[in-house]
C-alpha cells in the first residue's frame, strides 16, 4: 500500500492531511497547510469545508494557489464573504474546528513566532508578520501547526511572540478563558510533536519511517521531551502520493502560464 | 464622482503626507494607481493596507512613504518584501514608522471606520508581544453585560482610499466582483475615494446583491485596464504568479530594484506602455 | 443539513420557551414555519424580530409568546398589529414583556450575536425614554481612545433562527436574493438555523457575491412553496399588499382573529392547503 | 401656474418635497415621506439618492411601495446592501444629509414620540415604537419631521421621548455632542412651523394658501409661537400634482392587484 519513494516534504504534507476528519471545517493558510487541507478533502475527507481569509467559504480548488486570493478560490467557493466576515462571523464566532498556523519560531509550549528576529524596534529579519495567525491560535477549535525543524526554528525563547500557544503551559492557555483548545499537533518533516496533557510541553510522539529520536533532537533547540510511547507513522500510500503530485504538477503549470491583456485600440 | 485620467486624479487627491489606502485583498490590487502616486513624487505618505504586497514594496523602495499601518507584510506564496524589510531592518531608503496590526484587528478598525465609529470592539485574546509594541493602537475594557475581557482598535479613517473595480457605468457607479477583502469597509471609512476600473459600460453586470459603490460615493474614478496587473481582475484577466515570483529576484538589491523602476514606472507614460514594456500587454 | 418536511423540523427545533427569531426584512419572512409553530401550540417562547409583522401579531394572539424583543411593531404602511397591541395593553391571551430595541441597536445586537462577540458598540446619542424602560439592554461607557461616550447592546443569540429563501441546491447551501435585512446576522447568531425554501435546484442560481448560507451552517431546511405568503419571494411572488391591508379588519377584534386563525391555520394540514383555502393557489 | 384644486394631503407633501435640494441623501420612511421624497426625484431633483432602511440604496421606484422593503425598490436600486450597513455604513457614518420622520406626537421643541400613549409599562395606547427613528433624528445631517397639525399630536408634554429633537431647547442638543443638527423644518396640514434659531422653538413660519394662523394655533397643544415674518407657501403646481397624483394612482392599481402562486404538482 505504502510508496517507499517519496519526499520529506510530501510525508509532512500527507502526515497533516490525515489529522482532518471528514466534515471538519478548516480555516486555511497558504503553503503546506493548503496542500494538505485539498488533499484531504481529495482523499479521505470529501466533505471537508476549506474557508481562506481572503473571504472564500467551502472552496474547492483544483489548482493549489500560489496567494490565498487566487480567481480558483473564488470560482469554487460556496459562497464569498467581505473579510470582517471571515473573523468575525466564522472565526471568532467559533464556527472553525481547524486553523492551521506555521511560524519562523516555535517554543517548547507552541508559542509562535512569525514576526521578526532580533528587538522590535530593530529586527535582524522582518518576517511578514501576523496576518491571521493570533485569532486563529485563539479562536479555532484546534491548531495544526506545520513547521519544518531546525534548531534555529525550534527555539528555547521566542524573539517575539506572535500567536499563544500554551503560554508558560500547566494549564496557563486555559487559565486566560481562550475560547479554542490550542494546538493538538505539531507536524514537522522528522514526524509529530504533541502537548503533554498535564504541562503541555511538547513531545515527540511519533516518527516517519526511518527518521530516529536523536536525529529530531539534534533538530530541537531545547532538550526534547520524547513520549513513552513513540509511533512509527506510516508512509504515504500510493493515491495519497498520486493526488499530491497531481495538484502540485497542475499548479505548477498554472503558475508558469504567462498573463496576457488586451488593451482597448483606444488606449 | 469625477471621470479623470489617472493622471490628474492622484494630483488632485493623493497629497504629501496624506493617510493612503490601496486596498484589494490579493484580488483588485490598484497597482497602476500606485505607480502614478510614484511617478508625481509623492512623500511622507502614511500608506495603510492588510497585506501591503507588492505595490507598497514599491512605493516604500521609492521613498513615497514615512509609515506604514498593516497585518501581514510579504510576498504571498513566495516570501519577503525585499524593500519593506530593507526600510526597517535599515532605514533605507528613509525609516518607516510601523503599526501592526493582525488582520482581524485592522478589518475591525476599518469596519470602526466604515460605520462612523471611534473604535471597534473584538474579544479578547490571551496576550501577544503585539501588545506590547503598539500598545496605543490597542486597549482591553470589560464587557458591560458580561465581564469578560474585550480588545478595542481604534477606527481607520483614510484621508484617501484607492481601489480598482470591474466596471463603472454611466451614471458612475461602481462594481467589484469575486474576492473583495476588506475594500468595501476602506471605502466607506475613508474622506475620499478614488477608483480605476477595467471599463466603461452602460449596465453594471450586477446581481441584485452584488458589491456596488454608489457613484455619490465616488470622488474620483478611471478607466485603466490592466490596472490591477499584476495582481488580477476577475473575469478580465487572472493573476500573473510569473511575476510575483520574479519580483522576489527584482527587488532583493536596491540597485536592480531601483533601475527596474526607473525603467518600468518612472520611464513610461502610463499603465498600458507600462503593461507593453513588460510584454503583458501587445 | 436535514431535509425534512417542515412539521418535522419545526418538532425537532422549536422547543417550548425558546428563543427564536423568524426573520427576513418585509422580503422573505417565513410565514408558513410561523403557523406550523401555531399548530404544534409551542408556549412561553421569547420571540425576537426586528419587525414583529403580522407573523408574530399570529403567533401572540395564538398564546404561543410570553416574551418579545422587537425594534418596530406595526403593520408596514397600514397601521397596529392589533393582537401585539392587545397583548401588551390587555394581557390578551397573556401578559407579553417587551425588550425594546432601535432598528440600529437590534441589528447591532444580531451582529454581535453573529460575531461571537457579547456585545456590540455605537456612537452613543442623546438620552431617549427607551434608555430608561429597557436600561438593563443598554450600557453608556467611553471610547478608550477618543472619551467619546459610546452605547453597547447586548448580543442576541437565539436558540433558533428561522428563515425563508429562494433556493436550496442538491448539497444543501441556500440562496437568500433581493433585500436581507438582517437575515444572514441572525442566522450567524442562533444555536440552530431552519429554513424554508421555494425550490430545490441541482445548482444555485447565484453570482459569485450572492448571499449563500453554507449547507454546514443549516441545521434544517424544509422546501415550502409560497412559504413566505403574505409577504415575498423576489422571482417568485410579489407581496401581497392586498393581504396586510385586510389583516388590519381580520386582527381587530379577538373573536374574529380567533375565528380566522382556527379556519385558516390551525384548521389546515399544510401551508398548501393554507393558500389554496385563502384563493392564493389553485 | 399653481393648481387650483388640491388637498391638504398633497400641499402637505408637495412642500416636504420642495425642502429637498437635487443631489441631497435621503433616508426615507414609509407613508409622506416615501412619497415626497419620490416626487421630489420625479420633478426638480432627479439625482436624489433616496436609502430605504431595508437597505436599497439609490432606489428609484415608479411605484410607491406600502412597506420599505417592497420588491420595486431592491429592483431599481443601486446597491441592495444588509441592513446592518444602512444603519452603521451611511446613517451613523454621516452619509446621510436628510431624514424624514413622523411620530403620534410631537412637543415644542420637536422631541417626538412613536413609542406608547399612556404609561410604558400599562400603555393606553401602544404604538409601533421607535424603528429607526432615534438614530436618523441623531445622525441625518438635517431632519424633517412630517405630521398632521392637532391639539392631540402637538402635545405639551410628550408621553414617551423616542427620538430627540432640541431636548429642552436653548443649545440642550449641541451639548450632547449629537452629530446631525436636528429638525430643520415640521410641515404639517397647515404650513411649516421651524425652530427658533436661539431657544429652538418650533415657531410657524408659513402657512397653506387660506390657512389662518388662528387655525393652526387651534390646532397646536401648546401656545405656538408665531414667526415676525409668516410667509404664504406656494400652492403646488400642475406638474407636481400631475406625478403625484400619477404615482398615487399606479400604487393603488399595484396594490390592488391579487397575488397567485403556482404551487409544484407534486404538493
Amino acid at each position: 500500500m505504502s510508496a517507499s519513494d517519496y519526499t520529506r516534504d510530501e510525508i509532512m504534507t500527507v502526515t497533516a492531511a490525515r489529522q482532518l476528519p471528514n466534515g471538519a471545517v478548516c480555516f486555511v493558510g497558504i503553503g503546506l497547510p493548503s496542500a494538505a487541507c485539498n488533499l484531504a478533502r481529495m482523499t479521505h475527507a470529501p466533505d471537508l469545508v476549506l474557508i481562506y481569509e481572503s473571504g472564500t467559504v467551502g472552496t474547492r480548488p483544483t489548482v493549489l494557489p500560489l496567494s490565498i486570493g487566487d480567481g480558483e478560490l473564488a470560482e469554487t467557493a460556496t459562497s464569498v464573504v467581505p473579510l470582517p466576515e471571515i473573523f468575525a462571523h466564522y472565526l471568532q464566532r467559533g464556527r472553525v474546528d481547524f486553523g492551521f498556523l506555521g511560524a519562523a519560531q516555535i517554543d517548547r509550549h507552541a508559542n509562535l513566532n512569525s514576526t521578526v528576529i532580533g528587538a522590535y524596534a530593530r529586527p535582524k529579519v522582518r518576517l511578514p508578520g501576523a496576518g491571521g495567525a493570533p485569532e486563529i491560535a485563539t479562536f479555532a477549535g484546534e491548531v495544526l501547526i506545520i513547521m519544518k525543524q531546525t534548531p534555529r526554528s525550534f527555539v528555547p525563547r521566542l524573539d517575539f511572540r506572535t500567536s499563544c500557544g500554551y503560554l508558560a503551559g500547566s494549564g496557563a492557555r486555559a487559565a486566560t478563558g481562550s475560547p479554542g483548545a490550542g494546538p493538538r499537533a505539531v507536524i514537522t518533516d522528522f514526524g509529530v510533536l504533541r502537548p503533554d496533557p498535564d504541562t503541555h510541553e511538547l513531545t515527540l510522539t511519533a516518527l516517519y519511517p526511518g527518521i530516529t529520536v536523536e536525529a529530531a533532537q539534534a533538530a530541537t533547540g531545547w532538550p526534547l521531551k520524547i513520549g513513552t510511547r513513540l509511533e512509527t507513522l506510516p508512509a504515504p500510500d500510493s493515491d495519497e502520493l498520486r493526488v499530491l503530485r497531481a495538484l502540485q504538477a497542475s499548479t505548477r503549470q498554472a503558475q508558469a502560464r504567462p498573463v496576457r491583456i488586451t488593451l482597448p485600440a483606444a488606449i | 464622482m469625477q471621470l479623470l485620467p489617472l493622471k490628474e486624479a492622484i494630483a488632485a487627491h493623493v497629497r504629501d503626507g496624506a493617510r493612503v489606502a490601496l486596498e484589494g485583498f490579493t484580488h483588485l490590487i490598484p497597482f497602476a494607481a500606485g505607480h502614478e502616486i510614484v511617478r508625481q513624487e509623492r512623500r511622507n505618505l502614511h500608506l495603510i493596507r492588510m497585506t501591503p504586497d507588492l505595490i507598497y514594496d514599491q512605493l516604500i523602495g521609492m521613498g513615497c512613504a514615512s509609515q506604514l499601518t498593516f497585518s501581514w507584510g510579504g510576498n504571498p506564496g513566495v516570501g519577503s518584501l525585499h524593500r519593506l524589510r530593507d526600510a526597517v531592518e535599515h532605514g533605507w531608503p528613509q525609516p518607516l514608522a510601523l503599526t501592526e496590526y493582525t488582520h482581524a484587528e485592522l478589518a475591525l478598525g476599518y469596519q470602526a471606520g466604515a460605520s462612523g465609529m471611534t473604535c471597534g470592539l473584538m474579544l479578547h485574546h490571551t496576550d501577544t508581544d503585539l501588545d506590547r509594541v503598539s500598545s496605543s493602537s490597542r486597549r482591553t475594557l470589560s464587557c458591560p453585560f458580561t465581564g469578560r475581557p474585550l480588545k478595542a482598535v481604534p477606527a481607520i479613517r483614510p484621508d484617501v482610499t484607492i481601489l480598482h473595480a470591474q466596471q463603472i457605468d454611466a451614471a458612475g457607479n461602481v462594481l467589484l466582483r469575486g474576492i473583495i477583502g476588506a475594500a468595501k469597509e476602506a471605502a466607506m471609512a475613508a474622506e475620499r475615494l478614488v477608483v480605476t476600473v477595467e471599463e466603461q459600460v452602460a449596465r453594471l453586470d450586477a446581481d441584485m446583491n452584488a458589491v456596488v459603490l454608489p457613484s455619490w460615493l465616488v470622488t474620483a474614478a478611471s478607466i485603466v485596464p490592466g490596472g490591477a496587473w499584476p495582481s488580477y481582475a476577475h473575469n478580465h484577466y487572472p493573476r500573473d504568479n510569473r511575476f510575483y515570483l520574479a519580483w522576489d529576484e527584482i527587488a532583493r538589491e536596491r540597485g536592480a530594484f531601483t533601475a527596474w523602476m526607473e525603467r518600468h514606472v518612472l520611464g513610461v507614460r502610463d499603465h498600458a506602455e507600462h503593461l507593453r514594456l513588460l510584454g503583458v500587454a501587445a
